[in-house]
């Protein structure tokens, strides 16, 4: 019988794989709770699962195959942004679909990309305003790891803080290689940073396998959340799940959804998780829901559209609204980002996040952010006439779009 | 003469009949219909030019190590640092076409801020001036680490470990974004070269094309090196360094010399790679990356040219099948022909081929 | 998917367990009104409630107070989805008895979901610590009453300071008293009392408690009196320099911390790959094995941490080693006169066993406890302390190191693995058993791998890159240090490792690793062979 | 080269740097018919004095032995003169015009002295034939290595040595499947190929019959006159044929000369009988 | 103590020792002889199991072994000693660690270096600490000689043994392989082209041409016919 294939693009080894071989597990639930529902316009789908090795040349080759050879109606994957911007001018060029699900640093809209992890806006800010607000912290400690994502992010938020009228002495941003492991200097100075006197927390982007270290660093120099909040942004279940989280207990996070949340379809969801897996230990996390609302948001937009076709699905997501795992609805907007709740999540010593504050509504995905000085005038807006992802509204004009 | 350099190479032969093969039928095949049976993908094409490139890469491994004895843990630094001239060059050709509009700046640079272009980035919008830069920079790096390196007689595995050194530091330089080199994310997002439009099958071909008559190239201007009387002082100095230098040869300029010119044909690779998979991050400097160059040379069979480009094309093709066909325990596949050639084919592919020979 | 073994591995510990554990019963309370409003609040969905629970209890003269706080701060309640009641778990699984706080009922857990653990957040944890800092405030044990001053140092308002001045005069204790003066000393600063003032600033220029220092400054910068201004700036300079001091101190310790870790590392490779030759890039795979090790033995005996990383050691030794010798036999031994060739064999077994730890464990990191008994600090005051967990390290390392030593120095093997390693035909003709000398010597360095992994599982990832973070490393360390040379491999480690921390603290960690590989690259130009080179006319051709 | 070195190196900007020099040495000048100065070497290892004060001369064209205990220092001399070891006192002078001690393994080569080692070393996966070509004295740069070609008179030399050192045979197989000795006579043929003004054998005879130790002797008694040859050997048959009645022997003794004359004389010391030759 | 019956071995393809048949008789010295590249080095590590032969058998005989069939590191243990061509002295080892290698091979109790060994070769008691590769030739050589002895060997193998030595120490050895033979019934097999020493101490000789054993018999019978056939070029 003919199938409807759904490619699903997540490294399986390298490293990545810590992180991505689970929404590979995550896709293959979706598809096949959808293929037991009856498929989709009369059709089984069916996975086409490559393993791009965590090697970003390779994300773009793999793309290429499963748009010019499988044919697939849609990518599903990656995770790290260079893989992202490999494979987006593959998809570009042959028009296809790719839902990336993993927050990340803004200031790109593509036709073809459905981003539905959270952009700055959706993450960053949120986190700050409460730290500020309802911890009363004065004093910012900006460490990530050395790439676009922590930079970006740190920049907006940089300048955001400053704007809310924070001294440049009271911000120290710290920057480390992948993979750093050795956090002893850098947890002590973040100690004495924090011993002046104003409450200081640590905003951080650090990234994968530097976490467990750093964390770990922490917890051996005795600074406890009640100390030196940390509050990370790319730290979930699934990273927690390798930690010892005893001695981490209140430090924080920023997400749009966690595991801990306490609804029906959350709980549904994490039990086929587990019944898929086997494994009724296996956490759940954000870039997993993200997943989920965008798979459903694609199979509502083809049953929409009557077709797979790429330029159809395109005009028909935007505006599909979805239920998200928190209890609430994700809608995908014209910019191709979705709205969101922000919760911020205290870590427990069973490796879980207990929210302790949540927006009240959503937010909206902003591409491209305000806060930065390149950005500020660009907006994004896919549907007809303007068809533009970097629209600059002063000078009207629209650039960088790879497709005729 | 060309001929006589391959007279009694009959890996040689066969490899430079395929590449002529191969630049003759791939634009025919790919211009075919897409629904004939014998039609080639534009994707296999970029994929096929790729493994060309690398095939060039690990060739110019194979010059230094095979034959000179250097043990080289580093030259995936200087294949990427051909790459990124080379990306810098197709940086400068979006022009204004970047998200942000901006005429002069690439993108990453207008979101970090950046006022105005570095230094270094000038006169790259020139492809006359990346050309002679694609050569000049690996070579030059090599040319002064192996200045310093081989003047103090630095050697063995202390001169490979330093070769490692060498890219790993260059891969935690790139990553910074301080360094005006787009961090982590690299380039990408390449439009055209030379006025071609990249994503365009012509340019596919023409890249492909090119990749071959550079492969052709390189592995004639090795063997000639090879079959000199260069190459046997290079053979000398790999099996008795000290006893060469009671003859009167001056090592560290044979290995100098040598070495620079094996970077600048890996700069050359990386130029090639670039534009066809898109994409040059500071991952190509990863001192993995450059062990598994030298894995393919020996899979190949060291000191045999044929061999190491055979040795790359192989375990290329095997990891792109293996990762689409296999892709949950493909590591394991990859994994067992490493250990399984080595046991049990010490001279490599080459060897294979070789034995046929004998026994025919 | 974890795998079905961990599960069975985990199933034999739990028996193990049941053996070991005396078996708790949880106290039930009575029903009084004052906790069934407090239970009340805490099962109220409202966050605010909780807050105001424990402002009750704490405001309250109720005997279980600290009891009921401290099983609330833990996490030991649980709200019934059912009767908005809470309950007391001893595990929250299925089965699982679970017994009513207030009253004497108990249940048996059908659905995990039904019962949800009622959590404080950090301020409400600071507020109970606060509340237990008070009583604490009056304990026998002088590290309790110690604690509880820090704790109360942190936030303290009119209340507490006047617990701690009413304490003060009774203290015995020669720290606490000190401490207590400092909390004193720094509240008399912020009132406007010239007499005292002086020797308020006097007592805080003794101590290195960074809120003695704000408040040192901040007077500076308020007081319009020259004359203390000049004794707070003295003051203040006094305690930066002894500041100085030790962070010079703690710079150095961070070093050699580092660098244990370096060397625990790089010496299994000194053996492997010094000693022997084979350039065995799959030595970070064996340092990873040891690490899992340990990870599985602690789902072994989860009830026994502190043990667990003791018993861990010799059990990495073995299964590492073992693992070594399986390479050894199935591959390297194939490829002695080959040294290069070593390299792709072993490239390609580590793929392999990466892959096999993705496979049987998950891609993911697994998480391995520290034992409370390496945990904490050594605090010799509060700008200088010394973590527990890299102390060990640092011992270990030594230990270890010496060990070794002593095994290649004073043991026929060491002689017969050097000889080997240089003349293997003649050695074998001097009746060496070549191939015993090679499985035992490659055991050796790979059980030692597995020994570095259990001290890694303390402060890194436990997950299948963990072997790729610390191979080019080693390889550099060994090299660095001169082949063939072990203590070149310890001075190496250290060398690297204090080299980085020295240069961290200016240049941040990026450009400290950098320069770290750029300073390695050209010390090899004035020492072609590393620290410790082979001399003499045999290493020289 | 040491990093400070090469840094004034790179801040002096008249500086020629080695790898831009011509690589040739000042011409050789033997004015004073002495081809050979060691005056005052002394060098230690560890401690241990292996050669120590040592004096000597070789004339232009001499055919010099030198015998002395295992361990006399003969081998390190040797190393000295090569510029394999640096002595630690001394001069060591190549003519009257280059200083040996200034020049660097290759630029001594170049500068004409060419040496056997008491360890025959071949190249070993090379064929015979390319040993022998490689030791031909005239191309050294990169890039005339690059371009060079054999012609018709290297062809013939090459073709003449072989036969002379009994390798015709074997000329295509690679050296290192060569026996003990055979290796010996490659590497005598390399010599002979490199045609240095100085040639030093160290113990050439080792492992060889009779009758081709009589051959080598008359290999290097015809090759002296127009070259200088010093030999170490510890074979008195083979010394007594080279020393002739007239040549000098030198006997080294813990790194410095004990004796020197001619054959009888030497023979018939008694601290040479004593430390060396027995009864 | 030792009959070898049809040995043949090959080098890859070309065929170095052709159906050698041989006797060392125990107490003996047996001196094997031949022009260079005959294959007197490769029948005796055919012997010391260095090289694999095609066919062949090897008998140790008091103890009945065919050597073709026991690894390399059984031989010191059924007394056999080898001094091989070149030395191979273990470079990085120093003198004494080069000594004590073989000592693993003798019953527990017994493991020292004996001391006739620094009576036999003072120099190498001298140089006790030096590296093995440090030393001069000459000293290596008796190093070599020295490291063979300690395994207590009923057969000693010694290739070119005299070899770079000194002359005086060149009729030293020559006297002490005789008294090892002669006073202690030491076997011994001995290549050696230097025709006084190989007269001086052997009681046999043995002539290879071309991988092939051309002549056998008491020294006494070594002729000028056999020299000029054999031993001349
Ligand atoms: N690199 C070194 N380290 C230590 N000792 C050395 C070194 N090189 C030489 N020696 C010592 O110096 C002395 C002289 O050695 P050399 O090789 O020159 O002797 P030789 O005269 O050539 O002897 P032979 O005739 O045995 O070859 C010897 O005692 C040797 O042990
Ligand atoms: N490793 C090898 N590979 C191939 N051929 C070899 C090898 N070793 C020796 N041969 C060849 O085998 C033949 C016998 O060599 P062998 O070393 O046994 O000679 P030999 O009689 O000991 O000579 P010498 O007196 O020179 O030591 C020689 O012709 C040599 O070229
Ligand atoms: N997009 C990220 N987190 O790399
Ligand atoms: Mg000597
Ligand atoms: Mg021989």
């Amino acid at each position: 019988a003919e199938t409807i294939k759904v490619g699903v693009l997540h490294s399986l080894s390298g490293t990545m794989a810590i992180s991505e071989t689970t929404l590979k597990d995550t896709m293959l639930m979706l598809i096949e709770e959808q293929n037991a529902k009856g498929g989709l316009l009369g059709k089984q789908l069916e996975a086409v699962v490559v393993d791009p090795a965590s090697d970003w040349p390779l994300f773009a080759e793999r793309a290429r195959e499963l748009l010019e050879r499988d044919q697939v109606a849609a990518i599903f994957g990656s995770w790290t942004s260079v893989s992202r911007k490999s494979v987006l001018p593959v998809v570009e060029e042959l028009n296809g679909l790719m839902f990336y699900p993993v927050q990340y640093e803004g200031e790109e809209s593509s036709k073809n990309v459905f981003y539905t992890g959270a952009a700055p806006n959706q993450q960053a800010i949120p986190a700050v305003d409460y730290l500020m607000n309802d911890l009363g912290i004065e004093r910012w400690v900006l460490a990530g790891t050395d790439y676009v994502y922590p930079r970006t992010t740190n920049r907006i938020l940089e300048a955001y803080l400053k704007q809310k009228g924070v001294a440049e002495a009271d911000i120290m941003i710290n920057y480390t290689p992948f993979g750093h492991s050795d956090w002893q200097t850098i947890v002590s100075d973040i100690r004495t940073f924090g011993s002046a006197g104003k409450k200081t927390a640590v905003v951080s982007t650090i990234n994968g396998d530097a976490n467990v270290p750093f964390y770990s660093e922490l917890g051996s120099q005795g600074i406890s959340a009640e100390d030196i909040p940390v509050i990370a942004f790319s730290v979930g279940e699934e990273e927690l799940s390798g930690i010892d989280t005893t001695p981490l207990v209140g430090h924080l996070a920023a997400w749009n959804y966690f595991m801990s949340v306490d609804t029906d379809v959350n709980d549904d969801f994490i039990e086929k998780w587990h019944d898929f897996t086997g494994d009724t230990d296996r956490v759940s996390n954000d870039p997993m829901e993200a997943h989920y609302i965008g798979f459903n948001m694609w199979v509502e937009a083809v049953n929409k559209a009557g077709t797979t076709d790429p330029s159809a699905v395109q005009e028909a997501i935007i505006g599909v609204t979805v239920p998200n795992l928190t209890g609430g609805y994700a809608a995908m907007m014209p910019n191709h980002h979705i709205t969101k709740p922000v919760l911020i999540g205290e870590i427990q010593d069973d490796g879980q996040f207990y929210v302790v504050w949540q927006t009240p509504g959503t937010v909206a995905g902003d591409a491209w952010s305000d806060y930065l000085e390149g950005s500020k005038d660009i907006i994004s807006d896919w549907r007809k006439p303007l068809e533009c992802g970097n629209y600059n509204v002063v000078t009207k004009t629209c650039s960088g779009q790879n497709f005729e | 003469m060309l001929w006589n350099l391959i007279k009694q190479d009959r890996g040689g032969q066969v490899l430079l009949a395929l590449l002529v093969l191969a630049i003759i039928l791939v634009p025919l095949l790919n211009g075919l219909p897409t629904d004939h049976p014998l039609h080639l993908p534009t994707y296999m094409v970029a994929v096929m030019g790729k493994y060309l490139t690398l095939a060039l890469l690990a060739l110019s491994v194979d010059l230094v190590w095979g034959y000179l004895g250097i043990l080289t843990l580093g030259h995936g630094a200087f294949f990427a640092l051909g790459g990124y001239v080379m990306g810098m060059y197709l940086m400068r050709q979006i022009g204004d076409r970047g998200v942000y509009g901006h005429p002069e700046l690439p993108d990453f640079m207008v979101f970090l801020n950046w006022d105005s272009l570095p230094w270094y980035w000038t006169g790259l919008d020139q492809f006359w001036f990346a050309a002679i830069l694609i050569l000049l920079v690996p070579g030059l790096l090599a040319y002064i680490f192996g200045a310093l390196a081989f003047r103090s007689r630095v050697s063995g595995v202390y001169l490979s470990i330093i070769t490692q050194a060498l890219t790993f530091a260059l891969m935690l330089a790139f990553f910074r974004n301080e360094m005006g080199f787009g961090g982590n994310n690299g380039l990408t997002d390449f439009k055209d070269i030379l006025g071609f439009n990249l994503q365009s099958r012509q340019t596919r071909v023409g890249l492909f094309i090119a990749s071959a008559v550079a492969l052709a190239l390189g592995y004639l201007l090795c063997r000639y090196i090879t079959q000199s009387r260069l190459g046997k002082v290079c053979v000398a100095v790999r099996d008795a360094e000290s006893r060469s230098r009671f003859l009167g040869y001056r090592v560290e300029n044979v290995k100098l010399w040598v070495f620079t010119l094996s970077a600048m044909i890996a700069g050359v690779a990386g130029a090639l790679y670039v534009p066809q998979v898109g994409i040059i991050n500071p991952n190509e400097f990863s001192p993995l990356n450059s062990i598994e160059i030298v894995v393919w040379v020996a899979v190949g069979g060291r000191a045999t040219l044929y061999g190491a480009v055979a040795g790359a094309i192989f375990i290329n093709y095997a990891k792109t099948w293996f990762t689409t066909e296999l892709p949950d325990v493909w590591l394991f596949a990859l994994g067992a022909i490493f250990i399984l050639v080595t046991v049990f084919l010490p001279k490599g592919l080459a060897g294979l081929l070789r034995r046929r020979e004998g026994s025919a | 998917m974890k795998s079905r073994i961990v599960r069975k591995l985990r199933i034999m510990g739990l028996i193990t367990l049941l053996l070991f554990s005396a078996v708790q019963t949880a106290a039930a309370f009575d029903e009084e009104p004052l906790l069934l409003e407090f239970e009340a609040m805490l099962v109220s969905s409202d966050r605010n409630d909780t807050a105001r629970a424990i402002e009750l209890l704490a405001a309250s003269e109720h005997p279980e107070q600290l009891t009921l706080l401290s099983l609330l701060l833990e996490g030991n309640l649980y709200r019934n989805r059912d009767d908005d009641r809470l309950y007391q778990l001893k595990q929250h699984e299925e089965g699982q008895p679970a017994e009513r706080l207030l009253g004497d009922d108990s249940r048996i857990i059908e659905s995990r979901r039904d019962f949800r653990r009622v959590v404080v957040n950090n301020a409400q944890r600071s507020q109970i610590r606060q509340v237990m800092a008070l009583t604490a405030l009056s304990s026998d044990q002088s590290a309790k009453r110690l604690a509880a001053v820090k704790q109360l140092m942190r936030d303290f308002d009119e209340e507490t300071l006047s617990l701690v001045r009413d304490a003060y005069p009774d203290e015995t204790h020669p720290k606490v008293r000190e401490l207590m003066a400092v909390a004193l000393a720094i509240d008399t600063l912020s009132q406007d009392d010239a007499a005292s003032l002086s020797d308020a600033i006097d007592t805080l220029s003794r101590s290195l408690e960074p809120r003695a220092r704000n408040a040192l400054m901040q007077f500076s910068d308020a007081t319009d009196d020259d004359g203390l201004k000049a004794q707070a700036d003295a003051a203040l300079v006094k305690i930066d320099q002894k500041i100085k001091f030790y962070k010079g101190l703690e710079t150095l310790y961070f070093g050699l911390s580092l660098g244990s870790v370096l060397v625990l590392a790089a010496i299994g490779l000194a053996i492997t790959f010094g000693v022997m030759g084979v350039i065995n890039m799959a030595h970070g795979e064996l340092i990873m094995i040891g690490a899992y090790t340990t990870f599985v033995i602690q789902q072994l005996m989860p009830e026994h941490i502190g043990l667990s990383i003791l018993v861990a050691i010799p059990a990495a030794f073995v299964v590492s080693g073992l693992v070594g010798i399986a390479i050894e036999r199935g591959v390297i031994r194939f490829l002695y006169g080959r040294p290069l060739e070593t390299l792709l064999a072993t490239f390609g077994i580590s793929l392999v066993l990466q892959q096999a730890v993705r496979s049987i464990f998950s891609p993911l990191n697994r998480s391995v406890e520290t034992p409370s008994w390496m945990s904490g600090m050594l605090e010799f005051n509060p700008v200088f302390a010394i973590t527990l967990n890299r102390l060990y390290i640092i011992l270990f390392c030594f230990m270890v190191f010496f060990a070794l030593l002593l095994i290649l120095k004073r043991t026929a093997l060491g002689l017969q693995v050097r000889a080997v390693s240089q003349n293997r035909a003649m050695a074998r003709a001097m009746g060496v058993r070549s191939e015993r000398v090679d499985m035992m010597t490659f055991g050796l360095g790979s059980g030692v791998a597995g020994i570095a992994g259990v001290a890694l599982s303390q402060i890194t990832n436990v997950g299948p890159n963990l072997g790729q973070a610390y191979i080019i490393d080693s390889f550099m360390v060994v090299v660095f240090g001169g082949v063939g040379n072990i203590w070149g491999t310890l001075v190496a480690g250290m060398t690297l490792g204090v080299a980085t921390k020295l240069v961290e603290p200016v240049t941040g960690a990026v450009l400290a690793k950098i320069l770290v590989l750029v300073f390695i690259i050209l010390f090899i130009q004035k020492r072609p062979r590393g620290l410790f080179p082979q001399r003499g006319r045999a290493a020289e051709d | 080269m040491s990093q400070t070195s090469l840094l004034s190196e790179v801040k002096d900007k008249n500086h020629v740097f080695s790898f831009m020099q011509s690589q040739a040495s000042p011409a050789l000048n033997v004015d004073k018919d002495i081809l050979l100065y060691l005056e005052g070497l002394s060098v230690s290892f560890d401690g241990f004095k292996a050669i120590n004060e040592l004096n000597l001369y070789i004339r232009d064209g001499e055919l010099r032995c030198i015998i002395g205990p295992n361990g006399a220092g003969k081998t390190t001399m040797m190393d000295i003169i090569t510029g394999k070891t640096q002595p630690d006192s001394g001069s060591a002078w190549f003519g009257q015009t280059i200083n040996l001690l200034e020049l660097d393994e290759p630029a001594i080569a170049q500068a004409g002295i060419g040496r056997k080692f008491q360890k025959p070393t071949v190249f070993e996966f090379l064929s015979v034939e390319e040993n022998l070509i490689l030791a031909m004295p005239d191309e050294r740069s990169v890039i005339s290595l690059l371009l060079a070609k054999l012609n018709g008179e290297q062809r013939d030399r090459i073709e003449e040595v072989l036969i002379q050192v009994g390798l015709k045979e074997q000329a295509l197989i690679r050296a290192g499947s060569l026996s003990h000795g055979q290796k010996q006579w490659l590497e005598i043929g390399m010599l002979l190929m490199q045609k240095p003004r100085l040639l030093l054998v160290d113990e050439p005879v080792a492992g060889m019959t009779h009758q081709e130790m009589d051959r080598t002797a008359e290999l290097l008694i015809s090759l002296s006159g127009s070259h200088s040859v010093v030999v170490v050997e510890h074979d008195m048959d083979f010394v007594r044929q080279l020393a002739g009645k007239d040549r000098t022997v030198t006997v080294l003794h813990q790194g410095s000369v004990l004796a020197e004359g001619s054959m009888d004389q030497v023979q018939n010391n008694r601290k040479v009988i004593e430390v060396y030759l027995g009864e | 103590m030792i009959s070898i019956q049809g040995l043949n071995q090959f080098y890859g393809e070309s065929h170095t020792l052709w159906d050698i048949d041989m006797q060392i008789p125990e107490g003996q010295c047996t001196v094997l002889m031949g022009r260079n590249g005959v294959g007197k080095t490769t029948l005796l590590q055919c012997i010391m199991g260095h090289q694999k032969v095609a066919s062949g058998s090897i008998q140790l005989n008091p103890v009945n072994k065919d050597l073709v069939k026991t690894s390399v590191e059984q031989r010191p243990r059924l007394g056999v000693g080898y001094v091989p061509q070149g030395r191979q002295i273990f470079p990085l080892l120093t003198v004494e660690e080069n000594l004590q290698i073989g000592l693993p091979v003798l019953p527990r109790g017994q493991r020292k270096i004996p001391d006739y060994i620094f009576e036999l070769f003072p120099v190498l008691a001298d140089m006790m600490h030096r590296r093995g590769g440090d030393l001069s030739g000459g000293q290596q050589q008796q190093l070599a000689i020295g490291r063979a002895l300690v395994v207590d060997p009923k057969l000693l193998i010694l290739d070119e043994p005299t070899e770079g030595i000194q002359p005086n120490v060149v009729q030293e050895i020559g006297d002490i392989i005789r008294k090892l033979n002669r006073e202690m019934g030491l076997t011994v097999l001995l290549v050696e082209q230097k025709l006084p020493f190989a007269r001086k101490v052997g009681d046999r000789f043995c002539i290879l041409d071309r991988g092939r054993k051309v002549a056998e018999g008491a020294m006494d019978g070594l002729d000028d016919t056999l020299i000029k056939q054999y031993l001349t070029v």
